[in-house]
């Protein structure tokens, strides 16, 4: 592979404590991940794991305290609020929750032509765009007259990746996006999102922590533990026949629509997790 | 906590001071009119420049705020211009008056508001109008207009109670109470109008939080769920209205004051302003500035109280 | 009562009219308690002390009561009560002796000796000495303080025994007897004169003390001392003051009975007497008018032109001013000196009639067809009139712009001379200080030190003139020569309404200085 | 956790695109008001038209004039001043004092709220900082020490009285920012490129201007207050008209002429009335549905079938032809729930699986009677061991609660009182249920949250909800739920706000305690997997309606009806992983139009 389009190197983000002298935690602890163009990078991870700063990192939305982000050659890791204006064109994010990622009072309309707008294209032409992305999305065109608490979650998401489709990126980032939608709704919006990246090549960094929706879009999957990536590779092998203990956890712990199916799951989990048991019961001995 | 509390009133004492250093400049262009005023129109430049030194007035500002810091540190506030009274004192005793009107009726404010938000929210229906059109007209009768009547009809003409003055507690509590009930009655109607409707509103939205249905769900009584759970969960925001409000009694009580001819602490001030009595000017702010200080912090450490999550300290 | 402009009230509702009267007359609001005992009655037992209570409310707490810091006004009925005066002036403004039991002049005018009474104690038991006099006295003196002005005459003060006191003088002052009869004239304790104490809690000689169901700045209540040499002047064994700013709240107490008497205003007559209490009117306490302070064309150019002066003393209505804004209670006037003293005179008062055409007329010929403009100061004196009074000029073609002032400058705006002219009262006095104030090069109401020298020949012939009589007729000779000069623009004199219960009298006894003397117990 | 599933709330559900500005048209108490302001303030902008005199223009011959005098229709007062001509005159007084006032006020408040909400902490203490000593600051002396600068007039005080008020707005709009600026579509506003200026004009103040627009209602109103009582109080100038002046001039005169002070005060009152109602109406335009009370009551019945029949049943649970409904705005009712029909033996487990608006959480808050205040029961019954649940009272409902049925809820944290320990509260529901004695109920919990699988009971027991996670937050739940060994226990989406593993643990403890305490459980959920895991029986909703029901096995393997088919097919299989190679963006260079 060439020079990745999204290289993250060791990459630390601390908050600072809340309160009077509280002491700052730090999230991530040193995480390293690329993205090549055109390619789907899943970050999986339970809440409180650091997945969610990634992505918001590489946005700017927080600050790392250590490591380097390098995007499309250019070390984007401390750039000005100008320079991270620029790079408006090249990255965008789709957030998890339709309902708080499109502003209630704009409509649909204003919603998408607004970055197109902020970087410089007419008001025609961004109209003209807008009507593009409806069709891309799969919504109809007169949804631009319309506010957003008139469509549905799932149709809400589309505005979103509608919205992050407009300046055409090279990279979106991902946010839990389809997490907050109906079951049969996210199949057809993931799809979506790989039909999307077929057609324009654009990649992505996809964040869930749901190993079926990953393993369904991704290429490579990175594995995120308490700050750490604790494992990295094709999405089969990950998702499979996953070698690190936490990743096996994960996949076991996730229930098969399938009773026969789950139960053969559960027995494996209790198995997994009474090896488990044994080899920190030795590593205690041990210690 | 202590530290907390300590760095709370560390905070305010700044607060204080800048505010009080602020006063003190605004007042200096003003100092040689007031002695002319104190000396009376037969004053000549002579007696004029004698009190100014005497006085101090003379002196660089800062130093002469210094000095009065000083003075404050050791407990002394300076005296009257005009009256010769010390300030802590004199302002200590307009302030009880003052307090023990509206601490009354901040306290049955508080009474009478949750009692009608928890019906009306609880209730609904008649019990709802009825709070609802309470608060608006507690909202659109304006204080001033009701002191008045008050004053011609249950003082005047029916001499149901004393028109004006203040009698202390500790002298004759009856008497104290007549000498309260009106402009308490009139703070009152303002205040619940108020707090009624902050009390149904929040406690409105505790009821349809959801563990108010799982402990319904558990078999609590209707009543621990109301009281006990969704009343103490209102009752933090309810507590800042309540501050605010107690603030605000503080500032309006002056109207009032006036019309029941009450010797307290908004009147003094105005009167003071007027006069240009610098040390009672630099007392009252001093106090006041204290006060705010203080009644927020009790309210955050009650909030903090009522609500663990809210701990600050 | 000039210097009871001292202290502009703290008005609560400085816009009103009377409100500023009340403030600026400074004779406060009276009443006496509904003591459980009627008042004619105890009084009524055969020649011994009176046994009734009074309450009165005043507009705003005293000022200091350390001697040197007294103000005059409406807390003369406080430290009045606390300490004697050396002499009094009595109903008809005539001097008369008090503690001092007699007074007497040098020929040349330079030297008063005043001899005390011998019965005269203080609070703390001890005798008042002349010591004490002069101790007092020198301390004024020496003291920057509202009174101090006043002895600048004095060179001298010394005590040649136990009680004579020798005052001397570096010229003749006029009007030094009537410092004596009012706050400058009290005797206080040397001893504990300069104690913090004395501030609040004076020593004196007077005929009450300070209880000490005091409260500071809201209620005196003063005991008589039955020991007083003049014990039995005071029909009042309980004499208290309470401090009621809002005059409305005063007048509502006094319907209410909780105050038996008090200051009301002329509108409020009807009501109060449908109440059952009784209405007294005193004719004339102060008179209002026009400061023309700028005579010599300073600021305002045309004020030097007697014509334009003159014009201005004939717009106002002065009949209609009295009859409709103060209903009656008052008399108009072009002169502003006290109608019962010496300098009065009756026949100056057909000088201006209202003419408007006339001094339209006059303002033309001074070259002020068009009018021209006129900046005063609006102080709590001024605001209750303005209306009335730009209206009366515009009528003539004169614009005032009336500048606030906040209260703590009242007194300062016209020391300042920032202001051509002035609209002010003037509480009525003696003449002596009344001619000081308007004219005097150095007069508070002289603002721009102006000087005539037929004025400066008159004041010196009166400091030098011995006789009564002689220095009556000098008076009259300045009043008539500022009334021809129009040098100011007096108005109206002011009257004052007491509503008292039926038990209470009102006896304007010392019309210049209120005191508890004021009330007397109705015979029952 | 669906958030759709959160969302729907049928009784508050708003009415698709209807301005606010629309809405207050349709409120006659905005509109009366309105046009109430609307009159006065034109006659206000007419008074150098209409009003018969200059407002100081003081003829002595008409002092205390009668009304009806010529030229006087209303009197003149005790300057001989007209008194219609004062009032027009007042009302631009009072105007302008509300426009500069509340200008002001909102200039600075909005300005510095924005500032110091939106960026960050810093910045904020340094303007909370400089607001609290604006707030502390003594108003009053502030207007009587800057009167030689500001000569009395009263617009310059109102200017300063502005500054004085707008810490209320800058608290307002500051929290308000606090609140939006972690609002997702800002960030997406920055990610998109927006300067701040931009966001905070574009994205920020335009969500917020709702309460601020209801502020400055409320503060136009409060500065007329202010400047009528500094009036009355007779600070600043004379010589201008307003309501203050006239009616402490009129309270003077208030026993010779009552109409003098009646005029003043009665328009004053009607102006700051009409601006408070107003307000209110512009408070239930912008912020919705007017708050409804939460009566705490059994469900509302329409018509209840056969409400005494108690018939013996071998089910545990029976529900026949349960209608729920919301009324809408109209009045209509809104059937959210349509005839569902459900059986549950003792001791099973049936899964009610459906998507969000499926109506299975309504069904389930039915059979626990904690339906919102708002729901109407249209018909069916519910029988609980033969005996029909629906038409009981509340007091009769709690008689079951917590002794026959339980339940569990969906969000862990939101389901206990943020402000009791953990222990209290599962406390107050055994005694509540049981009688116990305080330290009976305390040894009972601390033993029930062991055997949930709380590693430190008695740490728990004090801990406030906060200060747990949300998977143990949900032990403790399920432990408030099975503490008296219920017969029936209602689950609703127990694990969908909980990760896999913790969601796993979870189950496993549900499946121990249903084998150990023969309860049957109703388990609500969307998640196929966790109706695999645990259900006996499944039971399929779709629009109200139960569309499917049969064991387990049955419906996973042979779904018949096509809906079922349809979710069965959209679940992401462990079998589908993407192999489609990356498409490099240069690969497409020739197709795309970049």
């Amino acid at each position: 592979m060439t020079n990745p389009l999204l290289e993250v190197t060791d990459l630390r983000v601390t908050y600072p404590g809340r309160g009077f002298r509280a002491k700052a935690t730090e999230v991530l602890h040193g995480v390293s991940l690329t993205i090549g163009e055109g390619e789907t990078l899943g970050v999986v991870g339970e809440s409180g794991s650091g997945k969610t700063t990634i992505g918001r990192a590489v946005l700017g939305l927080v600050k790392p305290s250590g490591g380097r982000i390098i995007f499309d050659g250019q070390d984007i890791t401390h750039v000005s609020a100008a320079e991270r204006r620029k790079l408006a064109r090249e990255l965008q994010v789709v957030f998890q929750d339709p309902y708080t990622s499109l502003n209630p009072s704009m409509t649909v309309g204003d919603i998408l032509s607004e970055p197109l707008v902020v970087q410089g294209a007419t008001a025609k032409d961004a109209r003209a765009r807008v009507r593009t992305l409806l069709d891309q999305v799969g919504l109809p065109r007169d949804a631009a007259e319309r506010l957003p608490r008139e469509f549905s979650g799932g149709q809400r998401q589309r505005v979103a990746i509608a919205r992050a489709l407009a300046p055409e990126p090279k990279l979106i980032v991902c946010d839990e996006p389809v997490s907050a939608l109906d079951l049969s709704t996210q199949a057809i919006v993931l799809d979506l999102f790989i039909e999307i990246q077929r057609r324009t090549g654009v990649a992505y960094l996809f964040v869930s922590h749901d190993l079926s929706v990953v393993r369904h879009i991704s290429h490579r999957v990175s594995v995120v533990y308490k700050g750490d990536i604790v494992e990295t590779g094709p999405a089969a092998s990950v998702t499979s026949e996953p070698e690190h203990p936490y990743t096996q956890r994960l996949l076991l712990a996730a229930p098969i629509a399938d009773p026969i199916e789950q139960e053969k799951r559960r027995a494996e989990r209790y198995r997994l997790l009474e090896v488990h048991r044994q080899q920190a019961e030795q590593a205690g001995a041990v210690a | 906590m202590t530290l907390y509390v300590l760095r709370r009133l560390g905070a305010g004492l700044v607060l204080a001071l800048l505010v009080t250093l602020i006063t003190f400049l605004l007042l200096s262009p003003s100092f040689e009119s007031v002695v002319r005023e104190r000396l009376g129109p037969t004053a000549t430049p002579e007696t004029i420049a004698g009190m100014m030194t005497e006085l101090g007035f003379d002196r660089p500002i800062l130093v002469q705020y210094f000095d009065w810091l000083g003075g404050v540190f050791t407990g002394d506030f300076g005296r009257s211009l005009f009256t010769s009274q010390p300030v802590a004192p004199a302002v200590a005793a307009r302030l009880g008056v003052t307090l023990s009107l509206v601490v009354t009726a901040l306290l049955i404010t508080v009474v009478i508001s949750v009692a009608l938000g928890v019906w009306a929210a609880s209730r609904g229906g008649v019990a709802d109008k009825i709070s609802q059109i309470l608060s608006l007209v507690g909202y659109i009768v304006p204080g001033l207009l009701l002191a008045i009547v008050l004053v011609v009809v249950l003082a005047v003409n029916l001499k149901l109670l004393p028109a004006g003055g203040f009698t202390p507690f500790s002298e004759d509590p009856a008497r104290w109470a007549a000498s309260i009930a009106m402009p308490v009655i009139v703070l009152v109607i303002g205040g619940v109008a108020n707090m009624a409707a902050q009390v149904r509103g929040t406690m409105i939205d505790e009821l349809r939080k959801d563990y108010v249905r799982t402990l319904r769900t558990r078999g609590v009584s209707t009543t621990s769920i109301v009281i006990r759970h969704a009343l103490r969960n209102a009752a933090g925001p309810a507590l800042t209205v309540l501050s605010l409000e107690f603030i605000q009694m503080l500032g309006g009580a002056l109207i009032i004051e006036n019309v029941f001819a009450l010797p307290g602490y908004g009147q003094y001030a105005f009167n003071a302003a007027l006069q240009g009595d610098i040390p009672i000017i630099l007392g009252i702010t001093a106090f006041g500035v204290i006060l705010v200080v203080v009644v927020n912090l009790v309210t955050d450490v009650v909030n903090g109280w009522l609500n663990p999550k809210a701990r600050i300290y | 009562m000039n210097s009871l402009l001292s202290r502009p009230r703290a008005l609560t509702r400085a816009a009103t009219a009377a409100l500023a009267v009340s403030a600026v007359l400074a004779t406060a609001a009276c009443a006496s308690s509904p003591s459980n005992e009627r008042p004619g009655e105890s009084n009524g037992s055969g020649g011994g002390l009176g046994t009734a209570e009074l309450t009165i409310a005043v507009a705003a707490p005293p000022a200091s009561l350390d001697p040197a810091q007294l103000a005059e006004g409406e807390q003369a009925f406080i430290w009045a009560s606390v300490f004697d005066t050396l002499l009094a002036v009595d109903q008809e403004n005539e001097i008369q002796p008090n503690a001092a039991e007699s007074y007497e002049y040098s020929d040349d005018l330079r030297t008063l000796t005043l001899t005390l009474r011998d019965d005269l104690t203080f609070t703390n038991g001890d005798p008042v000495t002349a010591e004490d006099v002069v101790g007092t006295l020198e301390r004024t003196r020496t003291t920057p303080s509202p009174q101090q002005p006043k002895l600048a005459k004095v060179s001298s003060i010394e005590a040649t025994d136990e009680r004579t006191v020798v005052v001397n003088l570096s010229e003749p002052d006029p009007g030094l007897l009537s410092y004596f009869a009012q706050a400058t004239g009290v005797i206080g304790d040397p001893e504990t004169l300069d104690e913090e104490s004395s501030t609040l809690r004076p020593v004196g000689s007077g005929p009450y003390t300070l209880a000490d169901a005091t409260v500071d700045g809201s209620e005196y209540v003063l005991e008589r001392r039955d020991d007083h040499w003049n014990a039995e002047a005071y029909p009042f064994k309980t004499f208290t003051v309470r401090v009621i700013q809002d005059r409305t709240a005063a007048f509502n107490a006094l319907q209410a009975g909780e105050i038996d008497a008090g200051r009301i205003q002329p509108q409020q007559r009807p009501q109060v007497e449908g109440a059952g209490l009784t209405v007294h009117e005193q004719e004339a306490i102060s008179s209002l008018l026009i400061i023309l302070a700028d005579r010599g064309g300073e600021l305002a150019p045309p004020l030097a032109d007697l014509r334009v002066r003159q014009a201005i003393n004939m717009a106002f209505d002065r009949e209609q001013f009295v009859e409709t804004l103060f209903q009656g209670v008052g008399a108009p006037t072009v002169q502003p000196f006290n109608p019962s003293e010496a300098a009065y005179n009756e026949d100056l008062e057909g000088t201006y009639d209202f003419d408007p055409e006339a001094a339209r007329e006059l303002l033309a010929d001074a070259g002020y067809e068009d009018g021209f403009s006129l900046t005063m100061p609006s102080t709590v004196i001024s605001q209750s009139f303005e209306p009335v009074v730009t209206q009366a000029l515009a009528d003539i073609g004169i614009t005032i712009q009336w500048e606030p002032v906040p209260p703590q400058n009242t007194a300062s705006s016209l020391a300042s001379k920032q202001y051509p002219a002035a609209l002010w009262f003037m509480g009525l006095n003696v003449p002596a200080r009344e001619v000081a104030d308007l004219y005097a090069p150095t007069g508070f109401l002289n603002p721009f030190n102006y000087e005539d020298p037929e004025l400066t020949e008159l004041f010196s012939s009166i400091a030098n003139e011995a006789d009564e009589a002689a220095q009556a007729e000098l008076y009259q000779e300045l009043n008539a020569f500022s009334v021809e000069n129009a040098l100011n623009a007096p108005i109206a004199y002011i009257g004052g309404l007491w509503a008292t219960t039926e038990d209470v009298d009102f006896i304007p006894e010392v019309s210049v200085l209120p005191t508890v003397r004021n009330f007397g117990v109705v015979e029952g | 956790m669906s958030i759709e599933e959160l969302s729907i709330d049928p009784g508050l559900a708003a009415p698709p695109r209807r301005s606010p500005f629309r809405k207050l048209l349709r409120d006659p108490q905005a509109v009366i008001t309105a046009s109430l302001l609307l009159v006065i303030v034109l006659l206000g902008l007419l008074t150098p038209f209409i009003a018969p005199h200059d407002p100081n223009e003081a003829q002595l011959s008409a002092i205390n004039a009668d009304p009806g005098t010529p030229g006087y229709p209303l009197g003149a007062d005790q300057n001989g001043r007209d008194i219609m001509s004062r009032l027009l005159h007042s009302i631009n007084t009072s105007m302008i004092s509300g426009l500069i006032g509340a200008s002001v006020a909102l200039a600075i408040g909005i300005t510095f709220g924005l500032i110091g909400g939106y960026f960050g902490s810093r910045l904020r203490s340094v303007t909370e900082w400089v607001f609290s000593l604006v707030m502390t600051f003594p108003g009053i002396l502030l207007l009587i020490v800057l009167m030689p600068v500001t000569k009395g007039d009263y617009r310059f005080t109102m200017l300063i009285f502005g500054v004085l008020l707008s810490p209320g707005i800058y608290r307002i709009v500051r929290n308000l920012v606090v609140g939006v600026k972690n609002e997702l579509y800002v960030d997406a506003a920055r990610v998109a490129g927006l300067s701040n200026l931009r966001i905070l004009a574009r994205h920020v103040l335009f969500v917020i201007r709702g309460p601020i627009i209801i502020a400055a209602a409320f503060l136009f109103g409060g500065a007329i207050s202010v400047q009528a009582g500094l009036a009355f109080l007779g600070v600043g100038s004379t010589l201008v008209p307003s309501f203050g002046a006239m009616i402490s001039e009129g309270f003077l005169n208030l026993y010779i002429d009552p109409m003098q002070f009646l005029w003043p005060s009665v328009l004053l009152g009607v102006i700051t009335a009409s601006l408070v109602l107003l307000g209110n109406s512009l408070r239930d335009a912008f912020e919705g549905v007017k708050l409804k009370p939460a009566k705490i009551a059994a469900p509302k019945v329409e018509q209840v079938a056969g409400r005494a029949e108690s018939r013996p049943s071998d089910a545990l649970l029976e529900v026949d032809d349960l209608v729920i409904a919301y009324p809408t705005p109209s009045g209509k009712l809104n059937e959210v729930v349509k005839g569902v029909t459900l059986r549950v033996n003792a001791g099973e487990t049936v899964g009610l699986v459906g998507e969000s608006g499926s109506g299975k959480t309504q069904t389930a808050f039915a059979i626990l009677g904690v339906l919102p205040a708002e729901a109407v029961i249209v018909r069916g019954s519910i029988r609980l061991e033969g005996r029909n649940l629906i038409g009981l009272s509340e007091r009769e409902l709690r008689q079951l609660r917590g002794r026959s049925i339980a339940y569990i809820p969906q969000e862990p944290m939101s389901n206990l009182d943020p402000s009791y320990t953990v222990g209290a509260q599962l406390v107050e529901g055994i005694r509540a249920t049981t009688g116990l004695s305080k330290r009976e109920a305390r040894e009972r919990v601390l033993a029930l949250l062991k055997r949930v699988g709380i590693q430190d009971p008695k740490r728990t027991f004090d801990s406030y909800p906060h200060q747990i996670s949300g998977g143990m937050a949900q032990r403790v739940l399920i432990a408030g739920a099975v503490a008296s060994r219920p017969k029936l226990l209602i689950a609703d989406e127990p694990t969908t706000a909980l990760d896999v593993t913790v969601q796993a643990e979870i189950l496993d403890l549900l499946r121990d305690l249903q084998a150990e305490l023969d309860m049957a459980v109703v388990l609500v959920t969307h998640n196929f997997g966790v109706v695999a895991d645990i259900c006996d029986r499944i039971a399929v909703m779709q629009n109200g309606q139960v569309v499917e029901s049969g064991t387990a096995l049955e419906v996973f393997r042979e779904p018949k009806h096509p809906y079922t088919q349809k979710l069965l097919g959209a679940i992401l299989d462990e079998a589908t992983v993407r192999t489609d190679p990356p498409v490099s963006a240069g690969a497409l260079a020739g197709g795309t139009t970049r």
